[in-house]
């Protein structure tokens, strides 16, 4: 299916002061967000977070009680969601039982009072690129859960809309499936060029589909960026928590003094000088170290320097790396996680030397907000 | 999914109110006026004379409405859990695909066809006379014939069992609600290892609750109101053991022609089932599962 | 739709009705006519429409009919809501309770030039006057005699019972000599309670309700004798105790195994009805009509002896000419008498009888019982209260106690001096 | 079906059903029985059977055969039918589908309508339909359903109704459909077997019901079958119940022949693969 041209604003979005309550559940407070046409922008954040009631006041499944939302330039905010030039994916598929897969597929085009003719040719086309062709005339009880996704994938296609909305498609999946069809989502994307909005807990998902991700928390937008900046320049402790599995480590550390761009804090009896933070915090201050478990090293590696000694509980084997548990020795007793080669020599019991890359730390100061000069 | 605008849902409404207002509302008023007047059918309604609580004041000293009512109350506090156990029990037998289920499913549901049609009269008759069928059966077992329609007790048995026999209407609401729990959840329950049991207690029962909740009220409202079976087998004997208050309240009405009475009667029967139903709608809050009450307006 | 049958019967009178009402050119009438009663009698009274509609051909008669079952809601409904039909058949007891004042249906004496009332002995005429206005007319009289299973009292080499003593004494032979599931008579309660009435009647010689006081016109003691006679007739053996009786359910005695093969073999019937009992006796058995026993010194014979059923005119009715010209082809008319013959009874029209007999049609059962009538004292008329449901009811359920062994004979006789006059006072509106 | 629950299974099925079938079977050899046998024989298969019962039966003992009342029955049924289930799917999915202000009040009206006993109406409502001129005509027994007055209904509907997964629905509105075309191409194809059992009982009630026709149907050749039915039972004549047997028997087929028909709706699942989870 080639790209189709289309008017410069076609599949832009803009949501300006968007607010919506349900009595004392998920708030939105005054959210604003810009996708310009053909990105894939993923909507993250722990559950109950407000992700998918976004996804559904765009889809208009939801009404919004005060801000405005603009699909291709136009306002659609009091808008049927038929009208929006919008399609969606649900989570359980939602595909109609009695319906055979090329009706569920036909059906919004039928509505639209488009000629049986065309409905077949467009369903063809869409049932060609997901490999539906010999499903066509099955009911969706006799399909697999993969296929049943790809029908309802198949169902939007076919309405070439604007914006493709996806609430969490693939949670139902097994793990293997849900691999596969992530990457025939990547695919997808990359052949329509079509704008995509994506739900998903699954930070990993976000991290492999997004062009841009947007971390959401108790219905406000924490941070929006490309995947890499996220993982290196996350804006709070929240972020940084959220982004990259296993989650980053946050060290209870203690502020000695900051020089220009440079802080040296405390951490169980040693000194440790981190570039690149602005300065202005006060002597003693209790901050937040951040570091994520692939950034620390045991023993003493060229480029890092020593953090701390740590009791080893728990080494789990992944294959192609080990996930090295551990406590921190001196006073503050925190837990650890490294990442380690496959192939480490570490067992549970033993005392490992810490060490690590000062220029892969954060720190975030007692509200979370991270000290990096941006 | 609950659409937000009001308008159309008046629209949807609509019927019922215009049933309400034209062909409801004037017959409830008009009974419940009359059970507070003296009213003779065998006078125009112009004669009605006003005698405020008179008739509830009278049922509280009339014999044959206490046994009556004791006689309703046993009646439906028996049959209902037996008949929504049988039919529950037998529409999951039904729900699988075996050859010539139709056949099965057709005989279950046969007997509740019959509703208050003359033919129940003579079969049942002849089922539970003295030298009747039943009694022919338990003979092959070995038991006494029992005087199924001249001893009270066993009259009252004779007229529930004619209530158990016909399960059949409550069977097929079950089978539809069991149509309605999606094939995947058991696949999917089956996956993680559930037993039969589990499958019942865990998938089954909780996504059933809101049909078996709907036959839980019908058949208590159903009970309380039955007049075929009485009224056809036993005319409401021997020694009023099987008089219920439906049958208390038409014959008032209609063989002896108090139908102020008869109105009082059924005022009393209908706030008696109300509180009932008021009961088990409030309680319901806690064991009925609804999966489709999710807010999204449009 | 309609069926072969009542196309050629409609493409056959059609010539003839649309003529004859030209010609006579009095405006069209439609009357309605409502009457309960099985496939004979609907039989009967629609040809008898089709040859009075022949008769008088500006007037059409549409029959509104059902089976007796429910046919007493639909006209009380009718009633009560003012479209009941022109011409009705009512009970007797329903007289009192539609026409209390004799407005209730319309008054027959002012309509004599279309219906002749001399047809009907006066006291026939009586029971069907209220307030002075004759309410309706009487389609035959009828009392309750006792009736017997002749083959099986001659297979007990019995005669039939002619008195009380014979009857009682009828019990304990039955049982030697057939067997314990043979009795002599077989009563349900509405039997056994106008059995007792008779035996206290025939010694107080006034009927049972008095209904101006409403109390009764017995004493403690009759009404002792009254549950006496009840218990003494099951502990004889004369009559299956109650449970056994029951025990086939709420049915008609015509249709109970015991009474088809003989072993019930008697009942104290109307004349009007004992008919169905007999057709349904298994082959070779017969029904006889036994004396009617009399106490000694009887004042009266306690016949019950009132009209078996009635037609009377809507006080409503658009056509008062019309429908008693219609009520009187039916009760005088020969074609109307032949149609109906004795389904009913004998009729109460003395023309009626005087036709039947002409034709030799008046014999069997029909003839004995109204001889027998004639012959006995037959002086007391019992108050139409007596059949009132709930007056029935009350004697019913108290006999039902006693045969239930949950009240004894002496509480019995208490019981009916208290309950019925409460019932009495309860049900009889000035 | 695995292999040792199958029989137990067949074994309760044939138990339960002979019981439940016996009854009628018995009804069924009654009516080609000869009408004195009726009483006399206990057995189910009639000694010398004969088809009196049904050619009498048929002819009735009135101007009409019984073809005309079981075409009066139908008269009053299909309308009714139709108009119950139309009326009771659009007032359900109004109460379930719509946050109406006042709605839980009218729900409880509603149930009320269902818990009033039916014999104390009769005479108010005899005297409405006198003054709406309606007497002897079918319009007291089948318009009032057109307004959703059967409370069972629209209860019944209702309770499916809320069982139904939201998603679906949703989709149809995203695939531009207004409440009324979610209502025609996603919500009824998936509760049809409720609307198939609410069809069937309406069809079953309706053809069993005497007292109503009783009252508003006064000359005979507008008799339904269940008022046909009982014209013979007298109490001055012996009924003939062999004939009362066979045209009950000729009355029932047409619900038989309903149900059995309807049953592929109870078969297949309706709602399976449309959602998981």
């Amino acid at each position: 299916m080639t790209p189709v041209s289309r008017a410069p604003e076609t599949g832009t979005v803009e949501i300006t002061g968007l607010a919506k309550a349900f009595g004392a559940g998920t708030v939105i407070r005054s959210l604003d967000l810009k996708i310009a046409a053909g990105e894939f922008v993923v909507f993250v954040g722990p559950s109950g977070c407000g992700k998918s009631t976004l996804l559904r006041l765009i889809a208009g499944l939801e009404r919004a009680d005060s801000g405005s939302i603009r699909i291709s330039g136009r306002d659609v905010t009091r808008e049927h969601p038929a009208r929006r030039g919008i399609a969606m994916v649900f989570q359980s598929y939602a595909l109609y039982p009695h319906m055979t897969v090329a009706e569920n597929m036909g059906f919004a085009l039928r509505m639209q009072g488009m000629g049986r003719a065309e409905i077949e040719l467009r369903v063809a086309r869409a049932a060609e690129t997901l490999q539906l062709a010999e499903l066509l005339e099955r009911r969706p009880r006799a399909l697999s859960g993969g296929q049943r996704q790809r029908v309802a994938i198949g169902r939007a296609i076919v309405r070439e809309p604007d914006v493709f909305l996806f609430d969490e498609p693939l949670s139902n999946l097994d793990a293997a499936l849900r691999g596969q069809m992530r990457v025939e989502i990547a695919r997808l994307h990359a052949r329509l060029a079509s704008t995509m909005i994506y739900v998903t807990h699954d930070q990993v998902e976000a991290m492999t589909l997004g062009t841009r991700i947007v971390v959401l928390n108790g219905g406000a937008i924490e941070q929006v960026g490309a995947p890499l900046e996220l993982y290196h320049r996350p804006r709070n402790a929240f972020v940084a928590g959220f982004i990259g599995a296993p989650r980053m480590n946050l060290l209870a550390v203690r502020a000695q003094h900051a020089e220009r761009d440079r802080i040296e804090v405390e951490f169980a009896g040693r000194h440790i000088g981190i570039h690149g933070m602005t300065s202005g915090v006060p002597r003693g201050a209790s901050l937040k170290l951040g570091v994520r478990p692939e950034h620390l090293v045991v023993g003493a590696g060229a480029t890092a320097t020593a953090l701390c000694d740590a009791q080893v509980a728990l080494v789990e084997q992944l294959g192609g790396e080990a996930l090295i548990h551990a406590t921190a020795a001196g006073g503050a007793s925190e837990a650890l996680v490294l990442k380690a080669p496959g192939d480490t020599a570490v067992r549970a019991g033993a005392t490992i030397a810490v060490a690590v890359d000062p220029l892969a730390c954060h720190l975030f100061d007692g509200s979370g907000r991270s000290l990096r000069a941006s | 999914m609950i659409y937000a605008n009001a308008r159309s849902g008046w629209l949807y409404l609509a019927p019922f109110l215009v049933g309400l207002a034209v062909f409801t509302a004037f017959p409830f008023v008009a009974s419940l006026l009359l059970s507070f007047s003296d009213y003779r059918l065998q006078d125009s309604l112009e004669d009605a004379r006003y005698i405020g609580l008179a008739h509830y004041v009278a049922m509280a000293g009339d014999r044959t409405f206490h046994k009556s009512l004791g006689v309703t109350f046993l009646y439906v506090f028996v049959t209902v859990p037996l008949k929504l156990a049988t039919a529950l029990g037998i529409a999951m037998l039904l729900n699988f695909r075996l050859r010539g289920i139709g056949f099965f499913r057709t005989a279950f549901y046969l007997p509740s066809i019959l509703g208050g049609s003359v033919a129940i009269a003579v079969v049942w008759r002849y089922a539970f006379a003295g030298d009747g069928l039943v009694n022919q059966a338990i003979g092959w077992f070995g038991a006494g014939p029992v005087n199924w329609l001249g001893e009270p007790g066993y009259a009252m048995a004779s007229v529930m069992l004619l209530r158990l026999w016909q399960f059949g209407s409550a069977m097929v609401i079950f089978l539809a609600g069991l149509k309605g729990i999606p094939q995947d959840l058991c696949e999917a329950a089956r996956l993680d290892g559930a037993g039969h049991w589990q499958l019942l207690r865990r998938i089954t029962l909780p996504l059933l609750t809101p049909v078996i909740f709907f036959n839980f009220v019908m058949q208590v409202i159903q009970a309380f109101q039955e007049f075929n079976g009485p009224y056809i087998i036993t005319a409401g004997g021997p020694l009023k053991s099987t008089y219920l208050l439906p049958l208390m309240i038409y014959e008032e009405a209609f063989k002896y022609f108090d139908v102020g009475y008869a109105s009082a009667l059924s005022w009393l029967l209908f706030l008696i089932v109300g509180i009932f139903s008021a009961l088990a709608f409030r309680s319901s809050k806690y064991w009925v599962f609804y999966s489709a009450e999710r807010e999204t307006p449009r | 739709m309609s069926s072969r049958v009542s196309r050629r019967w409609f493409l056959g009178a059609l010539p003839a009705t649309v003529l004859a009402r030209r010609a006579i050119g009095q405006a069209p009438v439609e009357l309605r006519m409502s009457w309960w009663g099985g496939n004979d009698v609907h039989g009967a009274l629609l040809a008898t429409l089709r040859k009075f509609e022949a008769r008088y051909p500006h007037i059409r008669v549409k029959g509104e009919y059902t089976g007796w079952v429910g046919h007493l809601e639909r006209l009380t409904t009718q009633i009560a809501g003012r479209t009941a039909p022109d011409l009705m058949q009512v009970n007797w007891n329903w007289l009192v309770l539609f026409s209390r004042d004799g407005r209730g249906f319309q008054d027959l004496g002012t309509l004599t030039d279309r219906v002749d009332l001399g047809q009907f002995d006066d006291d026939a005429l009586a029971t069907c006057t209220m307030a002075g206005r004759v309410n309706a007319l009487p389609v035959a009289m009828t009392a309750r005699l006792f009736y017997f299973n002749a083959s099986t009292f001659a297979r007990a080499r019995l005669t039939l019972p002619r008195s009380w003593d014979e009857l009682f004494a009828a019990g304990p032979e039955f049982r030697r000599r057939l067997g314990d599931g043979f009795f002599p008579l077989d009563l349900i309660f509405p039997d056994a309670v106008a059995l007792c009435r008779a035996w206290i009647v025939q010694r107080s010689g006034l009927p049972l309700i008095d209904e101006r006081n409403r109390r009764l016109n017995a004493s403690a003691a009759d009404l002792h004798e009254f549950a006496e006679v009840y218990h003494r007739l099951v502990q004889s053996h004369v009559i299956p105790t109650a449970r056994e009786r029951a025990s086939y359910g709420n049915v008609q005695q015509q249709e109970m195994r015991p009474w088809i093969d003989g072993r019930y073999a008697g009942t104290y019937m109307w004349t009007s009805a004992v008919g169905k009992s007999a057709d349904t006796l298994s082959a070779g058995q017969q029904v006889a009509l036994a004396p009617y026993p009399l106490r000694p010194e009887a004042k009266d014979a306690g016949l019950l002896y009132r009209p078996a059923m009635t037609f009377a005119i809507n006080a409503r009715t658009a056509h008062p000419d019309e429908s008693a010209r219609l009520l009187d082809f039916l009760l005088n008319d020969p074609d109307a008498v032949l149609a109906m013959g004795l389904r009913r009874g004998l009729p109460a029209s003395r023309k009626a009888v005087g036709i039947l007999r002409e034709r030799g049609l008046v014999r069997g059962l029909a003839l004995e019982a109204a001889e027998q009538i004639a012959a006995l004292p037959n002086c007391v008329r019992e108050s139409p209260y007596y059949e009132h449901a709930r007056v029935r009811d009350g004697f019913n359920d108290i006999l039902e106690l006693l045969a239930y062994g949950r009240i004894d004979v002496a509480e019995a006789g208490r019981r009916l001096g208290e309950d019925i006059p409460a019932i009495l006072e309860r049900s009889i509106r000035t | 079906m695995s292999g040792t629950r199958a029989p137990l299974r067949y074994l309760i099925l044939i138990g339960a059903g002979f019981v439940m079938l016996y009854p009628l079977l018995w009804m069924l050899g009654g009516a080609f029985k000869p009408n004195a046998e009726i009483f006399q024989s206990i057995g189910l298969f009639p000694a010398h059977p004969t088809l009196e019962g049904f050619t009498r039966g048929w002819r009735t003992g009135t101007e009409f055969s019984f073809a005309t009342y079981l075409a009066n029955t139908f008269r009053i049924v299909i309308p009714k039918v139709i108009l119950t289930v139309v009326s009771s799917v659009l007032v359900a999915y109004g109460f379930t589908r719509f946050n109406v202000r006042g709605s839980r009040v009218l729900f409880a009206l509603l149930i009320a309508t269902v818990l009033l006993p039916k014999s104390v109406l009769l005479i108010p409502q005899y005297l409405m339909f006198r003054e709406f001129g309606w007497l002897d005509t079918f319009l007291p027994l089948y318009v009032p359903s057109a307004f959703a007055t059967d409370g069972f209904f629209v209860f019944m509907l209702v309770q499916f109704l809320r069982s139904v997964p939201p998603e679906m629905e949703e989709a149809a509105v995203m695939d531009g459909c207004n409440s009324f075309q979610v209502l025609v191409h996603v919500v009824l194809p998936v509760i049809l077997p409720a609307v198939i059992s609410v069809a069937l009982f309406q069809f079953m009630w309706t053809m069993n019901d005497f007292l109503g026709p009783l009252i508003y149907v006064s000359s005979v050749e507008h008799y339904p079958a269940a008022l046909a039915l009982k014209l013979s039972i007298d109490v001055t004549e012996s009924t003939a119940w062999n004939e009362i047997l066979a045209m009950s028997t000729i009355a029932l087929l047409p619900s038989v022949l309903v149900f059995f028909l309807a049953q592929k709706y109870f078969v297949e699942g309706a709602t399976a693969g449309s959602v998981k989870g």
